[in-house]
């Protein structure tokens, strides 16, 4: 961390960059906040933790308008964002100073919460094991536990986008890595009418908050159709099911060949809705149907559904899967 | 005081809904939200804080006003029943039962909100004290006792026993209903937890914030503090901290087009978005910082102003574990020089 | 708010039979924004017009909706009895109550609930139509013609006379096409070289006529008035310009093994030949997969005795971009395969043919010099078998729905011909039906059979099998219900024919439609037989449907007039149900630039003024030039700042709230 | 109540056609006297590509019991790859639809062509048949939308 503040204050000071875009110092050990800092004395706040979950390239599409370049902190699979996003003119590859970070996997407070550890003072990291200062005493709680699902099914340590590395293990594989797309075969296997009660149970609690939708790198719209009269989808009301179902599934079709799988709308929405399975549902049939693509690897091919071949397969698809 | 075996609390929910409805804490797909008690639910009485504040219960997220309809070229307009039931909320914590007194402020000040007054006029306030607060709350420095919760009924868990006490009429009225299922108790156990909590408290860490500054300084002054400029940037513009906030009033008011009609209903709104307040010519506040300070001033300032210093935060805390940028509230607080 | 007017069609009993009319008006008289009502009996008639136009004036009307027939038949009709009213054409809707309903229904209770909701339908899409105004784009003075046959060559001249220019592109070495490959044409036996290359002639002499032989058109963009086309010239390997056309290289060309095309395989050409002795242009082509110098290196005698020195073994293919107003398809037929015609052991014996093939046996210039003979020994076939429709009027997979339609005239033709030269063969025709619709046609094929005595069996072959030297035909005798079993030395197949293969992919470049059977689609059955649905394309002959000489050489002169009429206008008015971008809600992430099939969206870096937020922002401009209304951008757009107008999101989204309240 | 109950089931059932491929097909089967029930009801768009997922989920949201999306025939395009897009937006949508637990046959894709009256008509035989064998959309409903 230190290496990552001590080159932060080299490039605002030879000018490379008037601003820095990375992580501050919460006051709870577990909730560093992303944040600018325009000189070297307000680093002394800067940290780069587990916690630092937040992905920083949504932050660059606003980066991007103000003057001067912004010096930007980048995970491995916050990197996949940026591409994309340079892809689609949100961002200018030229205002940003790209530092790729290392990432030993982003944590979930409310994996060592639900494990009953309440009133964290402090937090500190040995080893594999995090130790936690409580009202209620000391605690330990194993890192690889807390880390955020999608850590478990970690893309790699790779890069895709930076002008340096500090601290990456570029081209090194990621830990023991599950299948992303369990879950999503699970419900797969299910009957209609248990997925059906799965999503309901799951999109029922969404509050309609839209931090799924603002944390979003691909939900990167000024005016969100749920926000404007162009299909008289502004109700802005959790009142019927049918309105949630709505919004996640047009959500998740509009980001659908654009999602990276960044699993940032899971990691904030409120209510722990797994809204990365609906993602990751487009992400596995568009993989299946029109062959692997990971969104963001690059800034030029043309993302699935701007594309078509000849031999697509039908719609009808779905029904003959489906009697499989 | 009375006390029941926290064994033979679903006899308790079981007879209070007989008569009533009746709303608690229930946990649906690993998250606890007040819902209303039948017997399949699984109510959450060990989670400290519901995701929502049972503000829904008084004034819910979404809410329909009145129906119109096309007939023969007439409008027809059937306005939506008032709540005319008494209803049970159970579990409330002793911030989410101070929150409900900032919303009376707001809603049961002229002009009176008939829905809201309906709703508060039936509903039966069951408090309970929190076991083990946790880091996120800072009640008290709004002088909230989270060991005595002050609502219509108090309970306290201690051991396996739930503790009851009345507090009011209403709360006479409601232990009346179940009485046969209480047993009488003395108050040593409840004093000792109460105590208990009240250590506990003393050494959360936001438990101390100084809230002086608010008191002190010129509405302008606060207003115009460059800092706010400092603090906003992380904000996305969700609506999080809005939806899970108890005190959180303010609404929007929309059409539904049914096919066969229009519902006019209310649905929560929040400041943080930028079509709040949208009117033809735009949003008077154009930048997210000046939506951000809003929020804030609201809580800290204007509100206590027009309300005898009464702030409309009441440190549930929900917002400081709920915010995805891990912005909140007593960072706002701290930043502004209420750093204890 | 909006006064609009519904018109409720009758459509003489068309509509008012199964639709209760009266109650159609009722119904749309209380929906929001329904000024004024009627119902007339034809509302398409000058009368019918005249109250619309009436309505508009004495109601002030600002939308119409009109229930009648299909938009695709009237939709031009009334938006300009609307625009004569003095309102915007495109404040007019239509619902369609005829095709999507009374012909459909026969219920009268059930049908006019139905119209009821198609007009509340229209009605609540027109409270929400904006006016629109045409644009003009400019018109190419030159047509294309694809496909070099009777039919492109007519076509071609006809434009020509006309005066605009017109470049033909043909596939093959020379024009001519199918009826170069014919011996005599039916009803009057002309020779049909006799009645064609003079034609070829003028063509390829006609100043403002350009010939690409031996070239294929590659690709396709823009749209009526100014099409731009690649045309591939495959390397002919012999210089054009120098070649004399003498003839002298296909003599000496050593490798003469190739399968002649032109004969329909039935002999051999050189690997440099021209396909018929009346090519046009005479000069040859180098079918380099079988030319020894491509495959080997060694040879080249060609270029050693072509005396003009034309022969080009580096020749390139080149392609050729051109503008033009119009495009015509004119690319022909071909016979179906007969590979799984097992039965008619067609693969199997070489005294089984097609008809295409014995136009060539019968043909002075054919492979047997014109004499009738077997292909199998060259013997003189005594007795002949035809069967028709093999491939046509089929039921099955393997052949075509279709009836073929010049197969009952040709196999008279050949019956007679046959008859006539060798009187002493016996000439047997097995068909299902003998179809002789046109003029002259009965009167031809009853000569076969009263004055030529050909032998015409109704009934269907089973089967056709090798016996020693003869060939054994199994089939029955409807008429006197009677198996027959005999032997004959020749069968002819009267073999379907089907669109050239080549239809399909040239369709998909003109995004011309087509039909199960690969025929162009016409633009209207009867009314519009030969436009494609797609502006500026125009069908010439077989292509659209199986036709004969005289009916093809009409459909050319038809689709001629068409384009000549197109060509002559100076600009056309364009379509403006055209996408439009909200820049306010535009984030210029090129979504809808990579679906548009036009290019028609560009990016601007533009200063906006959001509800008073000033900033400079990347955001889309569509050119209304160039864009077709597809609507492909609006839904690549994820936040819904492109629009179509005519058909924007809102308006069908009122259209699915009317249907589904 | 009781009369509610023995109603007949009508499907609503909404079929976005293309101008020149699909409805072009309808008229057809119009003109051919091809029947198939009143319960369809056609709203005509330029092209399949035209589709916005939107306007399905809502026509659900509305009330309807079955969508039908019908298009030209890939590679006949009267844009030229119009149908292309659409039909992988169709087949996500409707894979996110039945991942979602929605009955699968509720939506479907057909290409007709102008020439295929026959198919039109048969086709919306077999889709309302569909439907009827499904019964009411429940799953996808907007319950404010009921009566």
């Amino acid at each position: 961390m230190q290496e990552l503040v001590k080159r932060a204050k080299e490039l605002l000071a030879d000018g490379t960059v008037v601003r820095v875009l990375g992580w501050k110092q919460g006051d709870l050990g577990y909730n560093p906040e992303p944040a600018y800092f325009n000189s070297e004395e307000e680093l002394k706040d800067f940290v780069y933790d587990g916690f630092c979950g937040a992905n920083l390239s949504k932050y660059m599409i606003e980066a991007c308008k103000m003057e001067g370049n912004t010096l930007v902190f980048l995970k491995p699979c916050d990197t996949y964002s940026f591409n994309q996003l340079i892809k689609e003119h949100r961002v200018k590859r030229e205002k940003a100073y790209i530092i790729g970070v290392g990432c030993k996997g982003t944590l979930d407070i409310d994996k060592v919460k639900n494990a009953g550890i309440k009133g964290i003072e402090s937090i500190s990291q040995d080893g594999d094991t995090l130790k936690l200062k409580t009202i209620y005493g000391e605690k330990e709680f194993p890192f690889n536990d807390a880390l955020l699902e999608r850590c478990t099914v970690c893309k790699g340590k790779t890069h895709q986008v930076y002008d340096e590395l500090i601290g990456a293990a570029e081209g090194e594989e990621a830990g023991p890595v599950g299948n992303r797309f369990e879950m999503v075969e699970k419900l797969e296997a299910m009957s209609p009418k248990e997925r059906f009660e799965f999503w309901q149970g799951e999109l029922s609690k969404c509050i309609r908050c839209n931090a799924c939708r603002n944390a979003c790198p691909a939900c990167s719209c000024l005016k969100c159709v749920f926000d404007s009269n162009q299909f008289d989808t502004a109700q802005k009301a959790n009142v019927d099911t049918f309105e949630e179902q709505m919004f996640h599934i047009i959500r998740a079709f509009h980001v659908a060949g654009r999602c990276t799988d960044c699993g940032e709308c899971s990691r904030v929405c409120p209510q722990g809705i797994p809204l990365h399975l609906l993602n990751r549902k487009f992400i596995k049939d568009i993989n299946e149907f029109y062959g692997e693509y990971q969104a963001g690897e690059d800034t030029d091919s043309r993302a699935p559904l701007t594309n078509y071949t000849f031999e697509d397969v039908e719609p009808g698809i779905v029904v003959e899967r489906g009697q499989k | 005081m009375y006390k029941i075996e926290k064994s033979r609390l679903s006899e308790l929910f079981a007879a209070i809904a007989a008569q009533e409805d009746l709303f608690l804490p229930i946990k649906k797909c690993d998250q606890a939200n007040y819902g209303l008690w039948t017997e399949e639910a699984e109510v959450d009485l060990d989670t400290l804080k519901t995701v929502k504040s049972p503000k829904d219960c008084f004034f819910p997220q979404s809410e329909t006003l009145y129906k119109c309809k096309n007939e023969d070229g007439k409008l027809a307009i059937d306005p939506a029943k008032l709540q005319d039931k008494p209803f049970v909320v159970f579990g409330m914590r002793a911030c989410d039962v101070q929150a409900v007194k900032v919303l009376d402020n707001v809603f049961l000040n002229d002009p009176v909100d008939s829905y809201y007054a309906a709703r508060r006029e039936h509903g039966i306030l069951v408090a309970m004290a929190c076991h083990e607060p946790e880091e996120t709350c800072f009640c008290k420095v709004f002088g909230i006792d989270a060991a005595n919760p002050a609502a219509d009924v108090a309970t306290w868990m201690v051991g396996e026993d739930l503790y009851w006490k009345a507090l009011t009429e209403k709360g006479e009225a409601l232990t009346k209903l179940v009485e046969n299922l209480l047993t009488d108790a003395d108050e040593a156990a409840v004093e000792k937890e109460k105590k208990q909590i009240q250590a506990i408290i003393e050494k959360l860490p936001f438990s101390h914030l100084d809230l002086s500054v608010f008191e002190n300084s010129e509405l302008m002054e606060l207003f115009d503090s460059p800092k706010w400029e400092e603090m906003y940037k992380p904000c996305l513009a969700c609506g999080t901290c809005t939806f899970v906030c108890p005190t959180c009033q303010c609404y929007d008011i929309k059409d539904f087009n049914t096919g066969s009609g229009v519902q006019r209903y209310r649905c929560w709104d929040s400041c943080m978005y930028s079509d709040f307040t949208m009117m033809a010519h735009g949003n008077m506040r154009t930048s997210q910082m000046q939506r951000f300070r809003q929020r804030f001033m609201h809580k800290l300032k204007y509100y206590p102003d027009n309300n005898d210093g009464m702030y409309s935060c009441v440190g549930c805390g929900r917002c400081v574990s709920k915010c995805p940028a891990s912005l909140n509230i007593v960072k706002v607080i701290k930043k502004m020089g209420g750093e204890a | 708010m909006q006064r609009i007017g519904v018109f409720v069609c009758h459509c003489g009993s068309n509509i008012a039979a199964t639709v209760d009319v009266a109650r159609v008006v009722e119904a749309a008289a209380k929906e929001p924004g329904v000024v004024h009502a009627e119902d007339y009996q034809y509302m398409c008639s000058e009368a019918g017009q005249l109250k619309i136009r009436e309505a508009i004036k004495e109601k002030n009307l600002t939308g119409i909706v009109v229930c009648s027939c299909s938009p695709r038949m009237h939709e031009n009709t009334f938006r300009q009895a609307a625009e004569r009213a003095g309102i915007n054409p495109y404040m007019v809707e239509i619902a369609n109550i005829r095709e999507h309903c009374s012909w459909i229904h026969k219920d009268m209770e059930e049908a006019t609930e139905k119209a009821v909701i198609l007009a509340r339908a229209a009605i609540a899409k027109v409270t929400l139509n904006a006016p629109l105004q045409a644009g003009t784009s400019k018109v190419v003075k030159r047509a294309l013609v694809i496909g070099g046959g009777i039919a492109g060559i007519q076509t071609a001249l006809d434009i020509a006379d006309a005066g605009y220019e017109v470049d033909i592109v043909e596939k093959t070495p020379s024009i001519g096409g199918r009826m170069s490959q014919l011996d005599k044409t039916f009803p009057t036996l002309d020779c049909s070289a006799c009645i064609l290359t003079p034609k070829m002639v003028e063509a390829s002499a006609h100043e403002k006529i350009t010939i690409y032989t031996y070239s294929e058109v590659e690709k396709v963009s823009g749209f009526v008035g100014d099409f731009t086309v690649d045309i591939r010239k495959k390397a002919r390997s012999v210089d054009m310009s120098k070649c004399t056309g003498c003839g002298v290289c296909q003599e000496k060309c050593p490798s003469k093994k190739a399968p002649s095309e032109f004969n329909r395989g039935l002999n051999t050409r050189s690997a440099i030949y021209t396909p018929f002795a009346q090519a046009i242009p005479n000069v040859p082509v180098i079918d380099r997969e079988n030319c020894i110098k491509f495959k080997t290196g060694k040879c080249g005698v060609c270029s050693k005795v072509c005396q003009a020195g034309a022969i080009d073994y580096d020749q390139q293919d080149e392609i050729v971009t051109q503008n033009y107003g119009a495009i015509v398809v004119a690319t022909g037929f071909d016979t179906i395969k007969l590979d799984e015609y097992d039965e008619y052991s067609y693969s199997t014996s070489p005294d089984v043919i097609t008809s295409l093939e014995l136009e060539r046996i019968m043909n002075a210039a054919g492979p047997t010099k014109g004499h009738l003979e077997r292909m199998s020994d060259h013997k003189a076939p005594k007795s002949m078998v035809f069967i028709q429709c093999v491939g046509s009027r089929c039921a099955d997979r393997r052949g075509k729905s279709y009836c073929s339609k010049i197969c009952c005239m040709y196999t008279a033709k050949h019956a007679m011909l046959i008859r006539d030269k060798y009187p002493d063969v016996e000439v047997t025709v097995f068909y299902i039906d003998v179809r002789t619709p046109g003029k002259n046609f009965d009167e031809f094929y009853r000569r076969a059979v009263e004055e030529y005595g050909v032998n015409y069996i109704k009934g269907q072959v089973g089967k056709v099998s090798e016996k020693g030297d003869k060939l054994l035909v199994q089939g029955v005798d409807l008429i006197d219900n009677k198996r027959i079993l005999m032997e004959t030395d020749m069968v002819v197949l009267a073999t379907a024919i089907e669109p050239n293969k080549d239809v399909r992919k040239i369709a998909t470049m003109l995004t011309a439609s087509i039909d199960t059977n690969n025929f162009l689609t016409e633009s209207h059955a009867k009314l519009r037989p030969v436009e494609s649905p797609t502006a500026g394309i125009f069908l010439s002959g077989v292509c659209q449907g199986p036709k004969d000489i005289p009916e093809t050489v009409a459909q050319a002169g038809a689709a001629a007039v068409k384009v000549v009429g197109l060509l002559a206008k100076d600009h056309l008015v364009t379509n403006p149900c055209v996408a439009k971008s909200n820049e306010l809600f535009c984030n210029g992430c090129s979504s809808c630039e990579k679906v548009c099939p036009y290019g028609a969206i560009s990016y601007e870096e533009k200063e906006v003024n959001d509800h008073g937020i000033r900033e400079t922002r990347r955001v889309a401009v569509v050119n209304s030039a160039l864009c077709q209304g597809c609507g492909a951008c609006t839904v690549a757009c994820p936040s819904g700042a492109m629009d179509l107008q005519g058909f924007s999101n809102r308006q069908i989204l009122a259209e699915v709230d009317a249907i589904c309240k | 109540m009781q009369v509610e109950n023995n109603k007949e089931f009508r499907p609503k059932i909404v079929a976005f056609c293309c101008n020149w491929c699909s409805y072009a097909g309808a008229d057809l089967a119009g003109s051919s006297r091809l029947a198939y029930p009143a319960d369809v009801k056609i709203i005509r768009v330029p092209c399949s590509c035209r589709v916005n997922p939107m306007f399905i989920l809502r026509a659900f949201q509305k009330g309807a019991d079955g969508v039908i999306m019908c298009g030209c025939h890939p590679g006949d395009c009267h844009y030229t790859s119009g149908n292309y897009y659409a039909r992988r937006r169709m087949t996500l949508l409707f894979s996110m639809l039945d991942y979602l637990g929605v009955e699968n046959g509720r939506t479907r894709v057909e290409w007709v062509s102008a020439a295929e009256g026959v198919k039109f008509s048969t086709t919306m035989n077999e889709f309302v048949a569909k439907i009827h064998s499904l019964g009411e959309n429940v799953r996808l409903e907007d319950l404010r939308c009921k009566n």
